[in-house]
Order: structure tokens, then C-alpha cells, then sequence
């Protein structure tokens, strides 16, 4: 039999990624990644919701055993944390609502509230840009609340990844408040290196399996089929 | 029965507790400085008579006038009546000094509190007045090393004299007393008998309800049996206690004794 | 159905008595408890405290400002729903006993995502209030926190408060009338300050309760001093440290709550009762 | 911008996806079975924790003390956080040490024993007021007839404590069931969480919110009616009119 | 004193609580059948001393001899002594039927529940039998009626009564009374003692504390006088009461009549 390994989830819906339907199933690009990394690597995954908020300190008690969560490995994550190698890459945006035009930039954001999700390299992004040059950066939990707040005029932008955001805009909800204010300028520092499977220091093996999956599956193909009925790019990034 | 002024006068008083007629038509006047005991058995409606002049409990027919003021009634629509005036019955009630049988000190407020309370917030006096007159009455009872404790830390009997230093600061036309010493142990009824003993020496009006018939005997001016819901004799002490007329009289006069 | 004792037995409200401390085994427990902060201090990381002092203090401050306002406003309100229960026309006596029974039935997280999450997000969908002057505060979380955090102290305390109002002796009320109050006069001299005297007691275990409640505020964004450790831990990955430290500092707010409390009640000494 | 008349499609709440009814239910059954074993544990904590604080040494009396005091002055929020990440990091250490490598905590075990533990602290205090309520001739009667400690305990003591101590319990199974809802706060998919699940997936927060209030306010109700029955079963013996 | 089996013997006991000496050397022997009344003063150690006999006081030295066997003892460090196996302790005190002044019946059994639990749960008799026998000796004490009664619903004389069923329930060797009447009310107090009465008719080994000296002239076998820590007299009821010799006991015997 395979070995069972627990993958943390953020237990907030996080579409196009991450989402429970009614039945109590999880959808989205990532349980797909993970499905294919784990039937490549033969791994029995098994998905264990968390807050997003203690997700970290769930891998080091040892309640998960990897986290797939649309994470982005950033140095200070590698202190506590190790990391397989990026398995996706998207540009950070910032969206506002319809009939009120800024740019994504500190000057266009000045005197404006702008929304994040906590413990995302979103988070550390906005304060330093946005935060210091006059804007207020307030924290949700989850990024369907800060969505849900600026949609309710509660907040004046939300900063994210651009594939998040993008996905509230196709909805029925996002459509009809908000639109694309553009992506903001990339800080290699913060926003760098891209999106990975998040693993416990010292867990070399699973590590190594991981690594050798994610390698695979872009090299047969498997990766760009289940991207496909996502996204119309590659999502991979350069 | 003398020419002094007339202090209450109650005309024909009844109460009906649903279907149990509890006074049956009571009329009674006390003039200024009448002591007034009322003797009675148990649930002879002595509480009740009591609590129907200061509309305590509304009486169902018949009428209550203190100091020539008739307090004025309405029928209710059940057949029974009530004040229509709420103001006026407040006002006759601050005229008239309750003590209660257990005597319902306010527990949160301490003694001298208690006693400036009805003149301050009823009466509208000063405080500072309030507190002079409060201390002068405290002084009479023996309270006032008290002044400043709370209720629940003082005995039964210290209550009582509190309780009637209350009664007396509204400087009321007529005192009121429920069994002021039925809920009292033995030891302790001595010191509040003789604080009432001192008030009806100095003539003021009162009404009492007690089981104490030495007591009534000495101090009452006039006292009055009530049996069956009516007024079965009246009469000053000597006549009533010494030669009773009546059967029901007789026979509660020797089983108190 | 929340007796006075079950209030003190679910919440702090006495501090464990001085009498005769140090016995020997308590001086040997007290060693290894120093032992243990000792090491607490030495060998877990707190070099993050000095960078996070201001924001802690802050934190603080909203919790307790949270704390102060909520159950002010709550204990006014828990006034009318108390005394409603035990005297008033039925009507009104059935809508308090229902938002009693609602509010005291359903957890206070539900509530407060209902309040923030639910009602909140209707509001922008009516452009009267999106153009009125409240839409600044309806914006913010904190009114969504305050209103919730109120409304279920109302509750839990009008219940107490309705036990206080019935449970003042029938005499009392009844020598107030014989001394000519009016209605108005005996509920604020009488019967109001002797309810109130009575439920001081319970009324201490609630408010610890509340204090214990208000962290709950930090979930819709509200920058209280859970929210401020829950950010030390997000952006330090510690992860025991700032927990350590936020009930230590839970501790104190009690603590200086029910001694707080304690010089209250001494100011009216009750016996027996 | 969701119109008024999609606040209230009701066909989300159906028990068959794509309802969301049947998740609300599942989430509702997890939270009864925390509160459940949550408050089985607690009480089990709580009367050894009685026992303790009552008949036990100076050093377990002191302990105690700690405990109840700890629990009762910091916020069940901070102690959940506390206890479930340090709980089961503890456990693994022990488990490592003694050369069992990592044990595997489930999330419903983890939840028991967090609202298990607050939940011991509350029902210790409950349970020595009833037992301290007991007359203590009473047990000088058992004691008398040559009741071993243990029978005394079982057959006496107990027993006759717990006419004091229904009131104080009942408050605490409700109060159990409601501190559930906390543990959303650690990603468990209970009642609370899911409704949030379901409230952001379709936007219905309103609806949502108001169907868990409806669920639990139910489980209030129902224990209410049971805990009347129980007390009528209980206080039979005190002389109040029951 | 008489060649009948020695029921109980108690030798030089003492008790100290910390400083205090309450018991001083206090000897005495039951033989069956005799009904011993142990009067004295308050506070003179009577409790103490019955209380000691079923250890429920630790005596701080001395020994307790039930039917010929001596509860075995050891130093518990502390300059006092404690038994040295809790099952012999619990096995003699099963055979003392001890009566508490306040009852201490258990609030949470019906009155049948009480007199079976220790015969059920301690001796071991079947539960059927037990019930039987139970019936049989509430029907003596007059309580048939009331055996699935709660005793917070009885009142005090029938409590008590409920009680001496309870202690009879286990077939003692020695009946124990502490002070039986003294929580009762005056009309209560003839009901329970008519019970002892007959028990001492029976001739059932009994050692009772009471302050009701009438009834300890009447039905003792033998009256013992504490004072000051000792047995300062004892003998036949005629005797003590009759031909008082020490001062102390003339005193106590004057100052209770
Ligand atoms: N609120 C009430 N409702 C119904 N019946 C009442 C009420 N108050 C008094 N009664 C009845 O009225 C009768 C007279 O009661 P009252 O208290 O006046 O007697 P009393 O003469 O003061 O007796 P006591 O000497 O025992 O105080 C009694 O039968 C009593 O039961
Ligand atoms: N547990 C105890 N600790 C300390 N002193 C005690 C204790 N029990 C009894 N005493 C003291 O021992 C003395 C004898 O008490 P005991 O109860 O035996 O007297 P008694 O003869 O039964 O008096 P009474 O007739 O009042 O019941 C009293 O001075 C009492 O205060
Ligand atoms: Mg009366
Ligand atoms: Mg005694």
C-alpha cells in the first residue's frame, strides 16, 4: 500500500486553487496538482483542511505533513519550513472597484484602504510599498473576505495574486463591483520564487519525491492537461 | 368620642380576596393623639385592615380619609376599586409612617440612608436637614453609634427601632404598626415596646396590630377586636380586657393568656 | 438557567487566598515554577517582544476599550430586558425571553460572523446608507464587534439581571410604597440599586466572561491583542512564544478585573443572604 | 452584487449537492461529537480534579488550583490555539522519545480534547461545590455502617452530590456545545466553519448564518428538555417542590 | 458485674484535639443486654467518647474491644495512633448500629433505600431478604407507610425513627445514641424515645448519650457520669440519681431539674 501522507489545505475556499463544493469535496487547480503529484509519486494524500493561519505551525506539530496552498517561498518561511521546488508562478495584482481609477502604485494608492490576506507574501508586499507611502493595509484571514469587503465598499483595493483575482472577477459577485487595476512592480526579495509544496525541515524523502513528481508531470504532459481547464497561459511562469 | 381633630376616619371598608371576604364592612376614627390597638386572631384580617388604609392592598368598597382628605376611588371594571389618582395616594401615604412586621429595611442602603431616604426623595426636604432630623430620631431609638451600618449586621430589635425612626423622619399624621414585634426573639421585643411605649406618651396618633395584650393594655388610648371580617367590640383597654362583653371576646381573651 | 453559582464556577471570580502561602511543598512548587519561566524566558525565543511592544499596548487598549464600552452598553440594556421579564405586559416579557434564549443559544462567533459577514454585507446594497453619515462607521469591523459583544452580554445578563429584580424582597418594594414613592422613584431608589447590589456578584463572572469573549473580535479584523500576537505569529513563525504571552497577559486583565470587582462588592458588605 | 431575491434561494440549504444542507448536517454531527467527548472527558477530569481539590495532598490541591485558575482566566479561543498545537506537539515528543516516532492525532480527537480540558477545569469547580454541599454527616453515617472509601464514594457521596451539581453540569453541556464552534478558528470542519465554507462559496451569507443559528439553537432547546427531565429525575429526594 | 458475655470493653481511652485533653483514661464495659446512659455536662466528652468507640475519632491511646476482639492499633508518627487495617475497622463498626443526634439519614434514598444500603452493600445480604427484613422493622418503628419516602419529607421524630431501622438493619452487637432527641422539637421528642424504650425492653446491648434524664432513670441499666475528661461516677440509675456522692454530679443533677 502507499504511504499516507496528510496534505494541508487552507480551510477557506481560495478559487480557481483551492474550494469545497456542496458535497464536501475540494475542486480547483490544486487538488488536480495534487492528485497528479501524488499518483506520480505514489503517495495516498490525503486532504486535511486547516486554518491558513496556523498552517505552518500544524506542519511542524506534525499534524500535516505537507502544505499545498498556493504557499510562496519567501526566506523567512525557509527558516521555519522547507520547501519542494515552485510548481507554479503568477504575477501579484492589485483590483479595485468599477468608476474609481488609481494605478497599482504607492502614489495611486495613497489615502486608500487596501485589503490582503494574512501571512501571504502579499501581506509583507503591501505594508512595505502601499503601508509606508500612506495607504492603510488591513489583514483578513482569508482572501474571500477581503474580496467579500471590497465588493462591499468596506476596503477601496485588494492586493493578490493576479489568478485569485482574477477569478473573483469572472464571478457573478466580482463582475458586477470590481475590476483589474493592474499588477504592481515585482520585488524578487518578497515575491520572488514562486509557489511551493510547503514540507517539514529535515523531511529530505518526501522532499526528493516530491521534487522528482513535479519534474515529471510537467515533462509528460499531465501538468498543462489539467492546467488547460483552468487557465488559457501558462501558469508555470518563466 | 372626643373633640379632638379627626386624624383617619374609615368608612365601611371591605375586602374580598376572590371569593373570601376577608373585612366585612369596617368603619374606625382616630383622632389626633388616639392609640389605637387592634386585637384580633389569626387571619382576622388585622394585616389586611392595616394595608387597606394606606391602599397597600385595595380595599373593594368603602372609603379612607386622612386628615379630612378622602382619597378618591374609581371602579376598576372587576367589580372592584381603585385610586384615581395615583399622586394623591402617594401623598397620603407619605403622611402616613408604616412599620412593618419584618420590618423591610432596605438592605442596600445603610441605616441613616434608610431613614433620609422617604424625606429626601419623597418629600423633597434638604439633605443636610434630612440628616440632622435623621440623626436627632437615630439618637431617640439608641441608633445612632449605628448610623453607618448596613441592616443585614444589626439584630432583629435594632431593625425594628431603625424602622421606626424611618417611619417617624416623614414626620407622619398617624404611625402605622404590623405586629412590630412578632418577627423578634423574646429578648429583643423589650427595647422596641418601649421606644412605641415612649411615642404614644407623647400622644402621638397611632394604630397598632398586636398579640401583645399587656402591652396594648398599657399603651392604647382605645383598642378594637376584630373577628369574622367585622368589629366585634371596641372600647379603652380596661373595659375590653377587663370586662369583655362579647363570647368570641372572652374566649380569645383566655386563650392568650 | 445560569445560577449565580454556575457563573462563579465557570469564570475567575475569587483569586486564590493569601492565608498562610508559603507552606514548605509551596515554596518547593514555587522553585520549580521560577525553574520553568526561567527556562520560559532563557531558552524560547522573545526577541521579537521589544519590536512588537507598541502594537501589544495598543492591542490591549481595544480589548479593553471593547471590554468597557460592550458590557456598559450591554448592562444598560440587559436592564430593560431584565426588568421587562418579571413585570411587564406579555408581549413584551415573550420578545425578551426569545432574544434571551436565541442570543444565550447560539455560539457568539455565529453571531458575530452573521452580524459582520451577513448583515454587513447587505448595507453597500442600499445606497441610502452607503450615502448616509453612519457609512464611515458601518465600513469599520469594530461597530460589528461592539454590536455583537453587546447584544450578548444584554443577554446573558439580562437573564441575571431578571433573577436580581424578582429576587428583591416583596417587602422592601412595599415599604417604598407605604412612604409614598412614586413608580419612578422606587425603580430608581429602591429597586433598581438593590437588583444591581444583588447581582454584583454574578455580575463580576460575567464580565470576565466578557473580557474572555473579546478576543473573538480579532476574527473580523478588528486589531485587538490577540489579533496583534496572531500577526507576531504569522510573520515570525513562532509559534508558542506569543501565545504564552497572550494568556499571560489574559491573566493580568482577569486578575485585575476581579480585584477590581472585589473592592466594588466590599463597598456594600452583604451578610448571610 | 447579489440581488435580494438570491438571499433567500432556499435550494441551497437541499440535502443533496448542489444544497449545501447535507454539509451543514455533517458539520453539525462533528460538533456534537466534540461536545460530546469533549464533555464526557471534562467530566471525568473534573471529578478527579473534585476529588482532588477536596481529599487530596497539599501538592495536587496546589496543582489544581493552577489548573482551574489557568483555564478560568484566559480565553477558551487562546487555550484551543495553546492546547491544539502544543497538545499534540507535546504528544509526539513524549512518543518520540520513548521511540514510537509520530503519532497521528485526528482532528476529532484533537477538538475532544481541547473543549475536554477547558471543560475539566469548569466541571471541577461545579463538582466540589455539590460534593462540598453534601452533608458531612452523611458520610460520617457511611462511614459509621462500614463503608469502605471506595463504596462511600460510589454508593454516598456521588450520588447524593448530584442534585447540587445538575444545574451547574447542564450549564456546561450547553456551554460545551457552543465553545465548539471555536475550534472553526483551527480549520476543524465543524458546524461553524462549514457554514462559512458554504456562506463564501455562494455568497449567501445571510442564509447560511442564520440555518447554523437555526441548527444550534435546536441542540440548545432539545438539551433544555432533557435536562428538565434529568433534574426531575435527580432532585426527587430535595424537599423544594420540584 | 454480671457473668454475661462481654459485649464491648473500652480501656484507659484517651483523646487529645492538639492541646486540648478531652478524655483523660476513660474505661468502661458493656456486657449484652446492658443499656449503659452516659450523661455529663456540655462539652464534657460524651460524643468524643462514643464517637471513639467506632473510630470515628481516633482515640490518641487506649483500645476498643468489640465482642472479644481488640482493633488493632499502630503509632501513626505523629504521637497518635491509627488502625492498622481499615477492613477490621469496617468490619467492627458494621456491627455497631450508631444513631446520630441529627439522623444523617442519606438525602438521595427513599427510607427502604437507607435501612438496606449497609445490610446490601456492606454485609452482603441478598437484596430480597434484606427488603424483608427492612419492612419488618420499619413496620415496628411505625414507618410501613413512609418506606418510599424521601426523608427531606418526613418529619424530625420520623426521621429519627427511619434511623434507629437503619442502625437495627444490620443486626449490631451495640446500639450507639448520640444525644437521639436533642435536634427534635419537644412533641417529637416521646415518639422516638417510646422507640429506645423498647429496645431497651428487649434487652439490646445499647450505650446511649442523652440529656433526658428522666428517660436514663428509666430504662438504663447502668448511668456513667463524665466530667473533666473522666468517669467521675457510675453506677445503677437509683443510685446516681438517688445517692449522688461527688459534688460535681450532685451539681449537675440539681442544675437539671
Ligand atoms: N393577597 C391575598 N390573597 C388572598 N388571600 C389573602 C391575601 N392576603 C391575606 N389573605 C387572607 O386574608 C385573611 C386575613 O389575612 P390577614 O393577614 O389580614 O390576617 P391577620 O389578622 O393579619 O392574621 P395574623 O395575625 O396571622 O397576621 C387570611 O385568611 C388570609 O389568608
Ligand atoms: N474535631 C474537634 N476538634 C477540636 N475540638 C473538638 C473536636 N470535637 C470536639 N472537640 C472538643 O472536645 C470537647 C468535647 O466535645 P464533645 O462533643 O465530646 O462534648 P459533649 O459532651 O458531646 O457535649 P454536648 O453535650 O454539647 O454534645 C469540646 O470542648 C469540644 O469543643
Ligand atoms: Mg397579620
Ligand atoms: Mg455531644
Amino acid at each position: 500500500a502507499a504511504e499516507q501522507v496528510r496534505v494541508g489545505f487552507a480551510a477557506e475556499p481560495y478559487p480557481p486553487f483551492t474550494s469545497p463544493d456542496a458535497s464536501g469535496n475540494w475542486e480547483g487547480w490544486e487538488v488536480d496538482f495534487m492528485k497528479a503529484v501524488c499518483a506520480e509519486a505514489k503517495l495516498d494524500c490525503v486532504i486535511t483542511p486547516v486554518a491558513w493561519d496556523g498552517i505552518i505551525p500544524a506542519l511542524t506539530s506534525n499534524k500535516i505533513d505537507m502544505i499545498i496552498g498556493s504557499m510562496s517561498i519567501t526566506p523567512e518561511r525557509l527558516q521555519t519550513i522547507d520547501f519542494s521546488d515552485k510548481y507554479y508562478n503568477t504575477p501579484t495584482a492589485v483590483m479595485g472597484p468599477k468608476g474609481v481609477d488609481f494605478d497599482a502604485t504607492p502614489e495611486g494608492l495613497k489615502g486608500k484602504t487596501i485589503g490582503v490576506q494574512v501571512a501571504t507574501i502579499h501581506q509583507v508586499y503591501a505594508n512595505k510599498y502601499f503601508g509606508e507611502n500612506g495607504a492603510t493595509v488591513k489583514e483578513y484571514q482569508t482572501q474571500d473576505e477581503a474580496n467579500n469587503d471590497l465588493a462591499a465598499g468596506r476596503i477601496d483595493a485588494v492586493q493578490a495574486d493576479s489568478i485569485a483575482l482574477k477569478a473573483f472577477l469572472d464571478s457573478e459577485q466580482g463582475a458586477a463591483c470590481c475590476e483589474m487595476k493592474g499588477n504592481v512592480k515585482d520585488d524578487p526579495e518578497i515575491l520572488g520564487l514562486g509557489v511551493g509544496v510547503g514540507l517539514r525541515k529535515g523531511d529530505t524523502a518526501l522532499k526528493d519525491k516530491i521534487n522528482a513528481a513535479i519534474k515529471a508531470i510537467r515533462a509528460n504532459g499531465t501538468y498543462d492537461e489539467f492546467s488547460k481547464k483552468y487557465f488559457d497561459f501558462d501558469i508555470y511562469g518563466g | 368620642m372626643t373633640d379632638r381633630a379627626e386624624a383617619i376616619a374609615v368608612k365601611d371598608l371591605h375586602k374580598r380576596f376572590g371569593p373570601l371576604e376577608v373585612l366585612k364592612g369596617v368603619s374606625l376614627t382616630a383622632h389626633e393623639g388616639d392609640v389605637i390597638a387592634i386585637i384580633g386572631g389569626s387571619g382576622s384580617g388585622k394585616s389586611t385592615f392595616l394595608r387597606c388604609i394606606n391602599m397597600l392592598e385595595l380595599p373593594s368598597a368603602g372609603s379612607v380619609t386622612i386628615h379630612g382628605e378622602t382619597i378618591a376611588m374609581k371602579t376598576d371594571g372587576h367589580g372592584g376599586q381603585m385610586p384615581s389618582d395615583r399622586r394623591q395616594v402617594q401623598r397620603m401615604r407619605s403622611r402616613l409612617g408604616m412599620v412593618f412586621q419584618s420590618f423591610n429595611l432596605w438592605q442596600h442602603m445603610t441605616i441613616l440612608e434608610n431613614v433620609i431616604e422617604a424625606p429626601v426623595h419623597v418629600l423633597g426636604v434638604k439633605k443636610d436637614e434630612a440628616v440632622e432630623r435623621a440623626e436627632t430620631l437615630l439618637r431617640r431609638v439608641g441608633l445612632y453609634e449605628k448610623r453607618d451600618a448596613f441592616p443585614a449586621f444589626l439584630s432583629g430589635g435594632q431593625q425594628q427601632r431603625a424602622a421606626i425612626a424611618r417611619a417617624l423622619a416623614i414626620q407622619p399624621h398617624v404611625m402605622l404598626f404590623d405586629e412590630p414585634t412578632s418577627a423578634l426573639d423574646p429578648e429583643l421585643v423589650g427595647e422596641v415596646l418601649s421606644v412605641i411605649g415612649d411615642l404614644a406618651r407623647e400622644k402621638r396618633t397611632m394604630i397598632l396590630v398586636t398579640h401583645e395584650m399587656k402591652f396594648a393594655r398599657n399603651v392604647a388610648s382605645h383598642v378594637v377586636f376584630l373577628a369574622g371580617g367585622v368589629i366585634e367590640e371596641q372600647g379603652p383597654p380596661e373595659e375590653i380586657f377587663g370586662s369583655p362583653r362579647s363570647e368570641r371576646l372572652k374566649k380569645f381573651i383566655s386563650s392568650i393568656h | 438557567m445560569m445560577s449565580d453559582e454556575t457563573v462563579s464556577a465557570i469564570a475567575l471570580t475569587e483569586l486564590p487566598r493569601k492565608e498562610s502561602f508559603f507552606k514548605p511543598h509551596r515554596i518547593v512548587l514555587m522553585g520549580i515554577a521560577a525553574l520553568l519561566v526561567f527556562s520560559i524566558v532563557w531558552f524560547m525565543r522573545w526577541d521579537w517582544v521589544p519590536k512588537y511592544s507598541g502594537r501589544l499596548v495598543s492591542g490591549v487598549g481595544v480589548t479593553l476599550l471593547m471590554l468597557a464600552s460592550t458590557s456598559i452598553i450591554g448592562f444598560l440594556l440587559a436592564v430593560p430586558i431584565g426588568l421587562v421579564q418579571v413585570t411587564g405586559p406579555w408581549p413584551l416579557k415573550a420578545l425578551a425571553r426569545g432574544f434571551c434564549t436565541v442570543v444565550r443559544g447560539t455560539p457568539l462567533l455565529l453571531q458575530l460572523w452573521l452580524l459582520y459577514y451577513g448583515l454587513g454585507s447587505l448595507f453597500p446594497q442600499f445606497p441610502g446608507i452607503r450615502n448616509s453619515f453612519l457609512w464611515p462607521y458601518l465600513r469599520e469591523a469594530w461597530p460589528y464587534g461592539v454590536a455583537a459583544l453587546t447584544i450578548s452580554f444584554a443577554a446573558y445578563e439580562g437573564e441575571v439581571m431578571r433573577g436580581a429584580f424578582a429576587g428583591v424582597p416583596a417587602g422592601e418594594l412595599e415599604a417604598a410604597r407605604a412612604y409614598g414613592m412614586s413608580r419612578f422613584t422606587l425603580f430608581r431608589r429602591i429597586w433598581l440599586p438593590r437588583a444591581v447590589h444583588r447581582a454584583l456578584p454574578t455580575l463580576n463572572g460575567e464580565t470576565v466572561l466578557q473580557l474572555k469573549s473579546t478576543p473573538l473580535v480579532a476574527t473580523i479584523t478588528v486589531i485587538d491583542v490577540y489579533a496583534v500576537v496572531s500577526k507576531v505569529r504569522q510573520e515570525t513563525y513562532i509559534t508558542y512564544e506569543p501565545l504564552l504571552l497572550l494568556a499571560l497577559i489574559y491573566l493580568c486583565l482577569t486578575a485585575v478585573l476581579v480585584v477590581g470587582f472585589r473592592y466594588f462588592e466590599s463597598k456594600i458588605p452583604t451578610r448571610g443572604a | 452584487m447579489a440581488d435580494a431575491g438570491s438571499m433567500i434561494n432556499w435550494g441551497l440549504l437541499a440535502l443533496e449537492p448542489p444544497g449545501w444542507g447535507g454539509v451543514l448536517l455533517a458539520g453539525l454531527w462533528n460538533s456534537i461529537q466534540i461536545a460530546v467527548g469533549g464533555y464526557g472527558l471534562g467530566l471525568l477530569l473534573g471529578t478527579g480534579g473534585a476529588m482532588g481539590k477536596l481529599y487530596g495532598g497539599p501538592v495536587t490541591k496546589d496543582l489544581l488550583e493552577v489548573y482551574t485558575t489557568l483555564v478560568r482566566a484566559v480565553p477558551e479561543l487562546v487555550l484551543i490555539l495553546i492546547l491544539y498545537y502544543a497538545g499534540t506537539d507535546v504528544l509526539n515528543q513524549i512518543s518520540a522519545a520513548l521511540g514510537w516516532g509520530p503519532v497521528d492525532v485526528s482532528g476529532l480527537a484533537a477538538g475532544i480534547f481541547v473543549i475536554g480540558v477547558v471543560q475539566g477545569a469548569y466541571s471541577t469547580e461545579v463538582l466540589r461545590g455539590a460534593i462540598k454541599a453534601v452533608p458531612a454527616g452523611q458520610i460520617e453515617a457511611a462511614r459509621a455502617y462500614g463503608m469502605s472509601p471506595g463504596q462511600i464514594l460510589r454508593r454516598i457521596t456521588l450520588p447524593a452530590m448530584l442534585p447540587h451539581a445538575i444545574p451547574g453540569l447542564s450549564n456546561l453541556w450547553l456551554i460545551a456545545t457552543k465553545d465548539t464552534a471555536l475550534l472553526a478558528v483551527v480549520g476543524f470542519s465543524e458546524l461553524t466553519l462549514v457554514t462559512r465554507q458554504a456562506a463564501g462559496a455562494t455568497k449567501a451569507y445571510l442564509l447560511f448564518f442564520c440555518a447554523a443559528g437555526v441548527l444550534y439553537l435546536m441542540l440548545t432547546l432539545v438539551s433544555n428538555v432533557l435536562i428538565v427531565l434529568i433534574e426531575r429525575r435527580y432532585r426527587r429526594g430535595m424537599a423544594e417542590p420540584a
